[in-house]
């Protein structure tokens, strides 16, 4: 079984060289420390920089340099600022090549919910809803069951959508996964996790064909 | 050269009332015109709809203006960080329109430019498609999208000129430099504010056309809402 | 009667302090010469340049600096320059308080044409259609005739139009010309010109209320 | 950092072919790719649909493909510049499809966008309206445009670097930004070729996200079109 960091670190194999990333807040953040070294990948927050680096030494923070997650951040070398409505058109115009964000439930069809949880947690979809809606290629980052140990990947979303049929891979604590038009089709288990034990945290329609081979991390 | 600089704040701010429909630019606390807030809290003006994407914090930004129950409604995409909001939200003391990040920036943009209408793939199949007209392009289904209209836009730059051209620094660009234009005033506040001709031509991000008034900022805390930092070793 | 730079003339009195104005190619050109100097205009190329001055000194032409004619410009201190969609932004976005630009003809309901006579001129609409279409003052810089002495002022354009009810005011070298919901009403004459000829030269309906005072220039 | 870079003109041309649709940036005469157009017209492919504001003058710019017969359709604003250009249409040889100025431009930036179509007063009730969808918003009739599709844009800028961004010069910036990115490759060629870090982040006017080949230059002519002087005294 993976932890947060390990989820980050089989998605980091995802990222080819000369990707442009959108990162989104929490286990996606992670993507970013487990990037391998030999391949050119550059990060865009949706908030107006391309290039982003990492975290400022101490004493060094600037108010005006910040990533979508409201963080202090520096920048790379190449690095751009840009308006809102600019960093939307890379989004929008499908310049961003790979969207790595959390969820709180996914559906067999590629559905994905991660932005509200009626009369509970209303806070916004910031910019999920244009990444989820133009991104060619989206990963989900997330553990495959809740807190109350129910699976969060389903049938059918039962929470508010953030976009439909829009998800490719997801990749948990337990397993990747591939979304097709059959359903989720089971692609590796994570380390010490058997076929059994996906299917058992798997509540929607799960496709086992063959031998599942363990994630190489 | 047409001059837009006011000398002061409450000059900058002259025909702002109750029932307005105002634009703040910022991304969280990165950018927000933070003279134009406080004079607004000053000002006591109520029942405002505010284009914003974010509703500050609790003691800052818009949630200084929520504190005081001036704000009736906000449309933003993001409003995590406060917790007066959220219960004011909650309780139905103020009503909330949240949108997609990159259609509240799109709808700045095309009131800037003149454009009443456009076509966006987000947010389509979900309960933002509520009553919007959606439509086909290339296999892909679309949700039309209206320009925003506004009272009064306020905006903060890094540096301006008389002349109302503008310069953002870093990623405190954001929303600020859509709104330009955008709604029938536009305000900007500026922390250094230059005689025309000191700043390049080549380099504007905002020309003059697009800003009303223009002042100098009496104070800027620019508060970090995250400070992160890597250890130097 | 007037000649070119007198049509100029007579419009640069139009031109309030505080405008941003868009100026056409032909007579409107001549306008900026003759704009009061004791109020601040700032002009506007469609061609990304907002702030335009004279043209440049023998030598100092900049290939990269031009105005919508293609003529090499130099700029003002607080000019700027700009890509092709903000600069249309500006204007229809009804950021350009005043457009001048000359016409073929000009109709009663203020519809003008001024760019394509078929089978003989179709060079293109550049940037006229986006300027009357979005403009919410726009002067006409035109002869009252064309060279076969025919009106220009139409009951209804014969030539493709450029856009419909869009001219408030037209300057000729006859007369000054407001477009109403009743028709071209003449508001004043050029230099020597009596009402009689300018209904002479007016084939659409023009309405002579009282008195037309002569231009004072 | 993603390197765009590529050594010589006719690397940054590979996959061009007959009947493609390709935008060139530039207005009149300035701010045109003349390098790539040079290569264009060595390598003789024709068919070719050409989205530019204008078609260049007989013996420069756009003008040179026309003289080879390389292009089938251009699709403008403006161009009477060109007597080749005049006889080819008026004889049939040539498809033209004028648009105005400012449609054509923000067709280049929805396609940059990602905005499929968008709405515009420019053109209603005259044949530019001919056959396409026209709507009411705010009392005033506007036309429904579409984002172009193009297989190359072809810009050119000032100074670059190896990631792609891109700073422009003057009144030469014009659709040469808007079109960055509106194609599926966009080929950009500079005057000044520098390393990365060289540019201030604060200052790009197109980041490199939106260009996927740049190339310096061999060599620029960068022909007035209308030279008007002031005299000294």
């Amino acid at each position: 079984m993976l932890d947060k960091n390990g989820i980050a670190k089989r998605i980091a194999q995802e990222v080819q060289d000369g990707y442009y990333v959108n990162l989104g807040i929490g286990i996606p953040t992670l993507v970013a420390n487990y990037v391998r070294e030999d391949i050119e990948v550059e990060f865009q927050s949706e908030n107006g920089v391309l290039g982003m680096g990492p975290f400022p030494y101490e004493g060094e923070e600037d108010p005006d340099v910040i990533n979508a997650g409201k963080q202090t951040i520096t920048t790379l070398p190449g690095a751009s600022f840009f308006d809102s409505a600019t960093s939307f058109s890379m989004i929008r115009g499908q310049h961003v090549d790979l969207t790595i964000l959390g969820a709180m439930e996914v559906a067999e069809n590629g559905d994905i919910a991660n932005w509200k949880i009626p009369g509970k947690m209303v806070k916004g979809m910031g910019g999920a809803m244009d990444l989820v809606a133009s991104a060619e290629n989206i990963i989900v980052a997330m553990m495959h069951t809740n807190r109350a140990g129910e699976s969060k990947l389903l049938p059918n979303c039962s929470l508010p959508l953030t976009g439909v049929s829009c998800v490719k891979k997801i990749v948990t604590n337990l397993a990747v996964i591939e979304v097709t038009d059959q359903g989720f089709k089971l692609l590796e288990r994570a380390p010490g996790v058997s076929v059994e034990m996906i299917k058992k945290a798997t509540a929607g329609h799960l496709i086992v064909e063959g031998d599942i081979p363990e994630m190489t991390l | 050269m047409i001059s837009k600089k006011v000398a002061t704040v409450s000059q900058a701010l002259q025909g702002v009332d109750d029932n307005m429909t105002f634009m703040f630019g910022g991304f969280g606390l990165s950018g927000i015109a933070e003279n134009a807030i406080a004079e607004l809290v000053n000002l006591g003006i109520s029942g405002l709809t505010c284009i914003s994407n974010n509703a500050g914090v609790d003691d800052f930004g818009l949630g200084l203006l929520l504190q005081q129950k001036q704000i009736k409604k906000m449309i933003s995409s993001y409003v995590g960080e406060n917790d007066e909001f959220e219960r004011q939200m909650l309780s139905g003391e103020l009503e909330v329109d949240l949108i997609p990040q990159g259609t509240l920036a799109e709808r700045c943009r095309a009131a800037q430019a003149g454009i009443p209408a456009f076509f966006t793939p987000a947010g389509y199949g979900t309960e933002v498609a509520k009553g919007k007209e959606s439509r086909d392009f290339n296999g892909k289904m679309h949700l039309m999208e209206y320009a925003f209209k506004a009272d009064f836009a306020f905006v903060k730059a890094w540096k301006g000129d008389e002349a109302g051209n503008l310069i953002f620094k870093g990623s405190a660009r954001n929303f600020n430099a859509n709104m330009c234009g955008a709604a029938k005033i536009t305000v900007a506040e500026v922390e250094e504010l230059h005689p025309v001709g000191a700043l390049d031509p080549n380099q504007i991000h905002i020309p003059g056309i697009f800003v009303q008034r223009i002042f100098k900022g009496a104070h800027y805390e620019k508060r970090i809402e995250q400070r992160t930092v890597r250890s130097r070793d």
